[in-house]
């Protein structure tokens, strides 16, 4: 009986969570209540996976009211696989945010916290889940404004101007989508992401589903920080409390990029819309800028996690570069960097945390010697930097590798030979850290070992593992990530 | 009997339109915020009673006709309310009348509070 | 085509361009939000008159009647409406705390005093 | 024609929002803009709309943002327009795409168009046999579109969680130590 | 009440006394507006923010302290989860009553009874919490302080 | 079969030493004889596999799919197997000396060098037997990594400066250039497997192999060919056993290891020649040769000098491959080992000079010869050897790429191996006349010597020197450095000397390769 | 004792008569007389006299039955004075001339009350061409637009007929408390505010 | 006959805008905000009538609600600048 639920449950149990978090206000209740939740979240999307692998696409009407009339989940390769995605950062994060959100929250506040952080994780696995277009936005709202709380639960005041700014062009990306949605209801009469797909072909050559489109790609490059509409991300992820960075660096953009992805191609799917309209090259063009502009920001940083969060935006054009290929092979490559950059960043982002946590500050310069002083810690760190530049038995390997064979494929090898010169840059800033922390001497003469609680180091070394293990194993990833974008090709041909 | 009604209605509708109207060129016309109230208390006054009641002639002994008048009792209510509200913080904040050179009071001797 | 059948969402679409132009380029903090509030009205506005017919009534049953006009764009909008009231409250206590934090609310300088940093 | 001329009347609001400095008179004519959206939603037949519009926008919101004004500051202070450039062009782009999309809409009121055809008749023809309530808007919103409802209400409850992690516990004067835990809503 | 704040009060005399009186007729539209959703314009939404109106209504004219003591923290603070688990929870039982999710066709044995028992909860839910969060958002602001 | 089976140990053995070493870090002599032992086992393990390979075995092995269609394997065949000898070989040798030399130095973070040492010996062996170019390529920037903590040893400025032109341009060239190549082979072929006879034939346009031929070789920065060579002459802050690693053990060899390993079984020797596209690098490394040879004759700086020179016997080996002819891959081969033996031997008696005198420049050096006769001796044995004079090893790679241009009737190779002979005698030759038969200059030495105190000696250092007074081992009136250094750098001179009549067993122990090219 | 017993019956008096208004315009709103619908109306109406009371509204000022009766005569005889009002305030903004003489004045308000005064200020306000600015005590700040409305305010005609709609023409004037009865403080604070 | 009483009150509500936008001062653009308010709320009566479903009278009440507290909000902030009580002794009282 319960599986039959599970696409619900999916949902439902982290936002009645959240509630219930409000009611016990105690910090270590909330805490341990939002970390189980989040580990029944991991099992239950591991196991829409396997029903999915096993028994093709999952619909559950919500209400007992069949789609287009009512709302309906659906489960299939794809958004299986995000959901994975998000709820093991979740699963992940939550352990790890006991000390980090101690360490960098009001205490009376850190309820709050929790509530937010389930609020968040719920309002990206509604997205995931979703098959209705506005139902998408509602959840989308949900994930929103639990981001902005955290970003701004922040101790530095900039946290308060980034979250501002956050949530102004977020909510101008939202906006952007309901009027997408807007035009193509209009057209249609329909917001069930299936049902528009069936009727979207016959009023594809309107101006109105034109101009739909292009509202719902802006409005969906707001939210997923796309090349130029990007500015709002850097200071959100650099001035958040640690944690929040770890799990909306792993995740929010992540489900932006599959909102994208969902509409792109599951939507639009029918009518080739990329090639259509030369999107294609417009966004492989953005995304090309975007692994530039980024790694080249990066180098510049002296915060380490705004440098991490530009070296980001660099990782989501080779993502969003992956999908404009319009192919098989792209879009897998652009859904499997999905998955490892979720891991190597989270990974990365919980080192900064460890830092933060133990040193009090992400700033370069007071790195100096921490490779003695934590050495377990900047090891992840050396190992989640690897992989960000792509050095072979790490994920980043294994995504760049399908990637660069998918540019390969079209024969855009001036772009795969950019990919690569992109790589080296990350090269640069991920060394950076490494000269400080390993071969320069601290001012303060801290030099004993002082490493961060095993309580943080473990969800740390379980991403990094993670993502060396994958990296290692790239063919479960991918093979994922195959279905996935062969499912979701298959709508075009 | 329904054409009286209407006659009726009528009337009312057209005078509290007017009213309005009268109302709504007091706001531009009058020289002063503190005259221009009292253009505005047409608009709240005959105004809206009017057409209402009006519309209360047109709808007879329904439901719509309670609604229409609870309206009114809520107008009469609060409209005074928030003119004197507006007036005395008008006052307050150092706006002075610009009154007639017969009144009592005379123009600098209002206190101004700010 | 009908041009004064578009009429109506002429005006609407040059209305939530003001309240964009208000987003972007307005430099005080609250005025950015209030910008997003007209944005957001307009695009309601442009929800509403989609479902509009010509002829009908509002969505709520009665015996005689039987042109309605299309419930589900209010439905919709009546979320957006709570969604946007929920960002501006948002936004607002976040306006009101930067303030306490920078002692102002107009963008540049707050940009500045971060460079200074 | 009532629809138009309560659009003029938000197009003279929204000239007056960009115009005018005093933060004060901004909020009011953004509370008006709001009323007047909500007239519009009256004539449009869209009364639970203009309910909520007339209560939320003009109402709560004004009153908020004039809590943020006096926590804050009444008057925007002058400075150059170094965005009103490009602020006015990144809108006038999006203006002219929408304005592209509108030409192949149907026409206002257009009872064939396929926003009317697709989904709603089953909304209208059968609610009072499924769920059996006369405000069609209330049967969609609370039954077939049910778990929108519950989302939005996620969001507002997001929200005020979240405004009381923002701002609130109060920086209150003349509060006395045991009044404290009363300031944190 | 200290003795400045009674002056205070007994300063805004029209305010006062008008809003006493129009209070609790705000407070009973809410609550109108709330039970006939189902019939005419208005539900839980517009219910809980005409409800939390008049207690505004109420703090701006007595004070946040004032209106503190008339409705304290914690009730504004459990209602705004009370109003959501009544939601979820209507869900939960259509669940356990081996429906799908929110399928109120579950709460009774004629379904038309049941989807007018599921509506009724689920927008009382949405009215309670509404009227909490905007109370308590609004408390937020006032209570932020002087500048 | 056992042997595939052992294959990964040989590769896990030094980094299970370096976990060792890490683990007795606090007791020097249970670090090093932890050191000598993995160096020792690994040897064994290697020549272990000699029999096999020379019997025309390939034994091999592989980790699962990283990505489909690409896997961790090794394969072991003759060219690797030369590399891995060498480079576990010397291992053994550098060890010995590197105790000497590090106890007598000084030198702080010791057990740093040490396990980075592992590692790289590790990542070597991981090149010589990689079984595909993707293996290769991660342990070649394994190699890269862990060599890095070596150069920037001393943590001074200089030595981090150095290491960042030493990281960024093997960095660079090898993600920038490699890689790109790799990949685009991978695209074209579908595969990444060294085969003998090469991938490439067939799938591969001339032009674009020739493309594909330069980015592989300039991509391969270790093999140090112009302009990408700087990183060589940086890394000489280093301590000396390091450079060691860098031009005799390790690193450059490996660079050339896999031009060799490109051209023989990506490329093809057959192919290479039919489309032409070496000709062209092959002259670049001709002009490397030279102008390295000249740079060498300029330069005071003992290390310098023989960086350089580094620079231009890498460019034989590059040649060798490029010439696109059997007798040149062997020739190349060859030299790997022939240049391993005399520079490692040049090297150990410029630390030697070092460590007993603090000389650097080459200026300073009259006379020296007489205070450190063994040391000079064996310098003059090395350079023999680099020079290509019989009865040294060197002389044998020399004639087979010399053979090779004939072959190929490039005439003009031939004579740019014979200038760049004679440019090695000038810039060798004249370091040991001096240090032999010009007077010394009137100094004292003894009061510029860092002085530290050492509380305890334990037995192994009194075999490494007297750490209290100066860094010099007394005998007969000369002052040598301690007596380990001097065993090595007189084991590796002696090599030099036994090469020479072991050449034959190379030449058959790698013909194997080029006729199954030629098949 | 019997003072409190007296507060105690005129606030179940101020409660009863609250209640009975809610209910009726709870009546006047819904018109539905579904048993569910009347419920709710009783729940609701239970649950506002409860929070009223909560919100310490529900007293004499808010529900000034004792005047009850007196209004019966007031009003009407205050829609009229507006009606006139209205009249001479449109005449005036019409005609745009010197009928257009803004003036400012003090007005003693005779009544004893609070809610006497209240309802004097506010009646002044809601006839066009008066505003009360201010209340000082007794003494009303008064704008007036035009001469009609001043002298129409001098005749002192409207105070009159407060005054005594508050001293209950047929109500129970007995028991109309001064302001703020209860509240002992009170005094101390009103002359505080008077100087 | 709705019509013409739509149509003043629209003349009316224009009149009322231009005075909201002109000011001069805040007060003028409150007071005509207010009026605006108390104009919208018989347009949306009379409109009732004219679309012929007069019985949605709520919104009407809804508005004049608004209108109410929205114009005490603003006239409590303009004066005190702040929706909080002061006490001050100096503070300049009611509003
Ligand atoms: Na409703
Ligand atoms: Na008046």
């Amino acid at each position: 009986m319960i599986e039959a639920h599970l696409p619900i449950l999916q949902v439902i149990i982290p936002l009645l969570a959240a509630p219930i978090c409000v009611f016990l206000r105690h910090p270590v209740a909330t805490w341990a209540l939002t970390t189980v939740v989040s580990w029944i979240c991991l099992a239950i999307s591991i196991w829409l996976l396997q029903q999915v692998q096993a028994g093709g696409e999952i619909i559950y009407e919500i209400g007992g009211w069949a789609a287009p009339w009512g709302i309906e989940y659906r489960v299939d390769m794809l958004s299986a696989w995000v959901l994975v995605i998000v709820t093991s950062i979740g699963a992940v994060v939550m352990p790890y945010a006991k000390l980090s959100a101690e360490k960098e929250i009001d205490r009376d506040r850190l309820y709050i916290f929790y509530t937010m952080m389930l609020l968040c994780e719920t309002g990206l696995l509604g997205i995931t889940i979703t098959g209705d277009a506005f139902n998408l936005f509602v959840f989308l709202e949900i994930s929103s404004l639990a981001s902005y709380v955290l970003i701004s639960l922040s101790q530095d005041r900039r946290g308060l101007t980034a979250a501002y700014r956050y949530l102004i062009m977020g909510t101008v990306g939202a906006t952007f989508y309901i009027i997408g949605v807007g035009l193509m209801y209009m057209m249609t009469g329909s917001l069930n992401i299936a049902d528009l797909a069936k009727l979207i072909p016959d009023v594809a050559a309107t101006r109105t589903i034109q101009a739909a489109l292009a509202f719902l790609t802006v409005g969906l490059a707001l939210k997923l920080a796309l090349f130029p509409l990007h500015f709002w991300l850097p200071n959100a992820y650099a001035f958040a409390p640690s944690v929040v960075t770890v799990f909306l660096a792993a995740t929010a953009t992540k489900v932006a990029v599959y909102a994208f992805v969902r509409i792109i191609f599951t939507v639009f799917g029918g009518i080739n819309i990329l090639q259509s309209l030369q999107i294609q090259d417009l966004l492989a063009a953005l995304a090309i800028v975007a692994m530039f502009a980024g790694s080249a920001v990066a180098i510049y940083q002296t915060n380490i996690k705004r440098m991490l969060a530009y070296s980001s935006l660099a990782q989501i054009g080779y993502i969003i570069l992956g999908l404009s290929l319009n192919s098989v092979g792209g879009i897998s490559a652009g859904l499997v960097h999905l998955f490892n950059h979720a891991l190597m960043k989270g990974g990365l982002f919980m080192v900064m945390g460890c830092v933060v946590y133990k040193i009090g500050s992400a700033k370069l310069d007071d790195m100096a010697g921490l490779g003695k002083r934590m050495p377990v810690t900047m090891a992840a760190f050396v190992l989640g930097g690897l992989s960000l530049i792509g050095v072979p038995l790490t994920v980043g390997f294994v995504s760049k590798w399908a990637l660069l064979q998918a540019v390969l494929d079209k024969g855009w090898w001036p772009v795969a030979l950019l990919i690569v010169i992109s790589s080296l840059l990350a090269v640069v800033y991920v060394w950076r850290v490494v000269e400080v922390a390993y071969f320069k001497v601290p001012s303060t003469a801290a030099m004993e070992k002082d490493e961060a609680p095993f309580s943080m180091v473990l969800p740390t070394f379980i991403l990094i593992s993670a993502a060396i293990y994958f990296g290692l194993d790239g063919t479960t990833a991918l093979d994922i990530a195959g279905d996935a974008a062969a499912t979701l090709v298959r709508g075009l041909k | 009997m329904e054409l009286v009604l209407d006659v009726v209605s009528w009337g009312f509708i057209l005078a509290g339109s007017g009213f309005c109207l009268i109302g709504g060129l007091g706001l531009i016309r009058l020289r002063d915020m503190y005259a221009r109230k009292h253009g505005a208390s047409l608009i709240d006054t005959l105004g809206i009673g009017l057409i209402l009641t009006g519309l209360m002639v047109q709808a007879g002994f329904t439901l719509v006709t309670a609604k229409l008048f609870l309206i009114l009792v809520f107008v009469f209510f609060t409209s005074p309310t928030t003119t004197h509200a507006l007036a005395r913080a008008a006052l307050n904040s150092g706006l002075v009348p610009d009154v007639d050179k017969d009144s009592p009071i005379k123009q600098g001797a209002v206190p101004s509070k700010k | 085509m009908e041009f004064s059948g578009l009429f109506v969402y002429w005006i609407i679409v040059a209305l939530m361009m003001s309240g964009l132009y208000i987003v972007i380029a307005q430099n005080n903090l609250v005025k950015k939000i209030v910008g997003l509030n007209v944005f957001q009205v307009s695009v309601f506005l442009l929800y509403i008159t989609m479902g509009k017919v010509t002829g009908g009534t509002a969505p709520i049953l009665a015996d005689n009647i039987t042109v309605y006009s299309n419930p589900l764009p209010h439905v919709l909008i009546l979320t957006a409406i709570v969604v946007g009231v929920a960002t501006t409250s948002l936004g607002l206590a976040l306006v009101v705390r930067i303030h306490e934090a920078y002692g102002t609310i107009e963008d540049d300088e707050i940009l500045e005093q971060d460079d200074d940093a | 024609m009532i629809v138009f001329t309560l659009l003029g009347f938000m197009c003279a609001t929204v000239v007056g929002i960009i115009r005018i400095r005093d933060l004060f008179s901004v909020v009011m004519l953004t509370g008006m803009f709001s009323l007047l959206g909500a007239a519009i939603y009256v004539v449009m037949d869209a009364v639970d709309v203009a309910f909520t519009e007339a209560a939320v926008g003009a109402g709560v919101s004004t009153v908020l943002m004039l809590g943020t004004l006096a926590l804050t500051s009444r008057e925007e202070k002058t400075t150059g327009s170094s965005r009103a450039v490009s602020g006015g062009l990144i809108a006038l782009v999006t203006g002219v795409i929408l304005i592209y999309g509108t030409l192949d809409m149907p026409s206002y009121g257009d009872p064939q168009s396929p926003i009317h055809n697709h989904v709603v008749p089953r909304y209208i023809n059968q609610s009072p046999n499924e769920v059996g309530l006369p405000n069609v808007v209330t049967s969609v919103l609370a039954s077939y579109r049910g778990y929108d409802t519950l989302g939005e209400t996620f969001v507002i409850f997001t929200a005020a969680i979240g405004v009381i992690a923002i701002i609130g516990r109060g920086r209150r004067r003349r509060k006395k130590p045991e009044d404290q835990t009363e300031a944190d809503t | 009440m200290n003795l400045g704040e009674l002056r205070f009060m007994r300063r805004k005399v029209i305010l006062r006394v008008v809003s006493k009186f129009i209070i609790p007729f705000i407070l009973l539209f809410g609550l109108y507006v709330q039970w006939h959703g189902d019939f005419g314009p208005g539900g839980g939404f517009q219910a809980g923010v005409i409800f939390a109106s008049a207690i505004i209504l109420y703090a701006l004219i007595f004070g946040v302290e004032q209106t503190r003591k008339a409705i304290p923290a914690w009730v504004t603070r459990s209602g705004l989860s009370v109003g959501v688990l009544l939601y979820a929870g209507v869900g939960v039982a259509t669940l356990l009553l081996g429906e799908n999710f929110l399928n109120y066709n579950a709460l009774a044995n004629d379904p038309v009874n049941g989807q007018h028992l599921g509506i009724l909860l689920v927008e009382l839910g949405v009215g309670i919490t509404v009227c909490c969060a905007m109370v308590t958002i609004f408390i937020a602001f006032a209570g932020r302080g002087h500048r | 079969m056992i042997v595939d089976q052992m294959i990964p140990w040989a590769i896990a053995l030094p980094l299970l030493g370096a976990v060792g070493i890490w683990l007795a870090r606090n007791h020097a002599n249970v670090r090093e004889t932890i050191t000598l032992v993995t160096a020792v086992l690994l040897f064994i393990i290697v020549a272990a596999f000699f029999d096999d390979v020379a019997a025309g075995d390939r034994p091999a092995w592989s980790y699962g799919e990283m990505i489909p269609g690409l896997s961790i394997a090794f394969e072991l065949e003759p060219l690797g197997m030369i590399f891995a000898g060498i480079a576990s070989f010397l291992w053994i040798v550098t060890t010995v000396y590197a105790i000497g030399y590090m106890r007598g130095h000084h030198e702080k973070n010791q057990t740093r060098f040490y396990v980075c040492f592992a590692i790289a010996i590790s990542s070597a062996v991981g090149i010589a037997f990689a079984g595909n170019m993707l293996t290769l390529f991660i342990f070649y920037e394994i190699l890269t990594i862990s060599t890095f903590p070596l150069v920037t040893h001393s943590g001074t400025d200089a030595a981090k400066r150095a290491g960042r032109i030493y990281l960024g341009i093997l960095i660079s060239t090898s993600i920038g250039l490699q890689l790109v190549a790799i990949i685009w082979t991978y695209s074209l072929t579908g595969t990444l497997d060294f085969t003998p006879g090469g991938i490439m034939e067939g799938k591969v346009q001339p032009v674009l192999a020739g493309i594909l031929l330069a980015m592989y070789v300039f991509g391969i920065g270790k093999a140090a060919v112009m302009p990408f060579h700087r990183w060589l002459p940086a890394a000489m802050v280093a301590p000396t056993p390091v450079s060691a690693l860098l031009h005799a053990v390790a690193v450059v060899k490996a660079g050339v290891f896999t031009v060799l390993k490109v051209s023989v079984y990506l490329f093809g020797i057959d192919f290479l020649r039919d489309i032409g596209a070496g000709t062209w690098i092959a002259y670049m490394a001709a002009m490397t040769i030279l102008l390295a040879s000249i740079v060498a004759m300029s330069k005071d700086n003992l290390k310098a000098r023989l960086a350089y020179s580094t620079i231009s016997q890498l460019s034989y080996i590059v040649l060798g491959a490029m010439m696109a002819s059997g007798l040149g891959i062997i020739g190349g081969a060859m030299h790997i080992v022939m240049h391993a033996f005399g520079k490692i031997t040049l090297f150990f008696c410029a630390g030697a000079i070092m460590v007993a005198s603090h000389k650097t420049e080459i200026s300073q050096m009259r006379g020296l010869g007489r205070k450190m006769p063994i040391t000079f001796f064996c310098f003059l044995i090395g350079s023999l050897s680099i020079i290509g004079l019989p009865p040294f090893g060197g002389v044998w790679s020399k004639w087979y790429l010399a053979l090779a241009a004939a072959e190929t009737e490039q005439v003009l190779f031939v004579a740019v191996l014979m200038i760049s002979s004679l440019l090695n005698v000038a810039y060798l030759i004249p370091i040991v006349v001096r240090g032999f038969y010009n007077d010394p200059p009137i100094e004292n030495h003894d009061h510029d010597l860092p002085v530290s105190e050492s509380d305890h000696l334990e037995p192994l250092e009194h075999l490494a020197g007297d750490v209290s007074g100066p860094h010099q081992w007394k005998l007969a009136g000369c002052a040598e450095a301690p007596p380990l250094c001097l065993v090595a750098l007189a084991f590796t001179a002696m090599g030099c000397a036994g090469l020479f009549f072991y050449a034959d067993s190379i030449y058959q122990f790698v013909l194997p390769i080029i006729q199954g090219g030629a098949s | 004792m019997r003072v409190i017993g007296l507060i105690g019956v005129w606030y179940m008096l101020h409660t009863f008569s609250l209640a009975v208004l809610l209910s009726g315009v709870w009546w006047l709103l819904s018109g539905y007389t579904l048993v569910l619908i009347i419920g709710l109306g009783i729940g609701s109406v239970i649950l506002v006299l409860y929070i009223c009371h909560r919100m310490d509204a529900i007293d004499h000022e808010t529900h000034p039955v004792h005047l009850a009766a007196g209004c019966i005569t007031y009003y009407p005889w205050l829609l009229w004075e507006i009606v006139l009002a209205n009249w001479d305030v449109a005449k005036a903004i019409l005609k745009n001339d010197d009928t257009v003489r803004p003036r400012l004045m003090h007005v003693k308000a005779s009544q004893v009350s609070e809610v006497g005064r209240v309802t004097y200020a506010n009646s002044i306000t809601l006839t066009p061409g008066t505003v009360t600015l201010d209340i000082e005590g007794a003494d009303l700040l008064i704008h007036s637009l035009t001469q009609g409305s001043k002298e129409g305010l001098e005749t002192g005609e409207m105070d009159r007929r407060v005054t005594a709609l508050e001293l209950g023409k047929g109500g129970p004037s007995a028991f109309s408390q001064p302001a703020l009865h209860d509240h002992p403080e009170d005094t101390s604070v009103k002359r505080d505010s008077e100087t | 006959m709705f019509i013409t009483a739509a149509a003043a009150v629209l003349v009316t509500m224009a009149l009322a805008l231009f005075r909201s936008l002109k000011g001069p001062t805040v007060f003028d653009r409150i007071l005509a905000i207010n009026s605006f308010g108390t104009l919208t709320v018989i347009l949306i009566s009379v409109h009732g009538f004219m679309a012929g479903r007069p019985e949605f009278l709520d919104l009407a009440l809804v508005y004049a609600l608004i209108n109410f507290i929205g114009t005490i909000a603003v006239t409590k902030f303009v004066t005190y600048g702040a929706l909080e009580n002061t006490t001050d002794e100096n503070e300049p009282g009611d509003i």
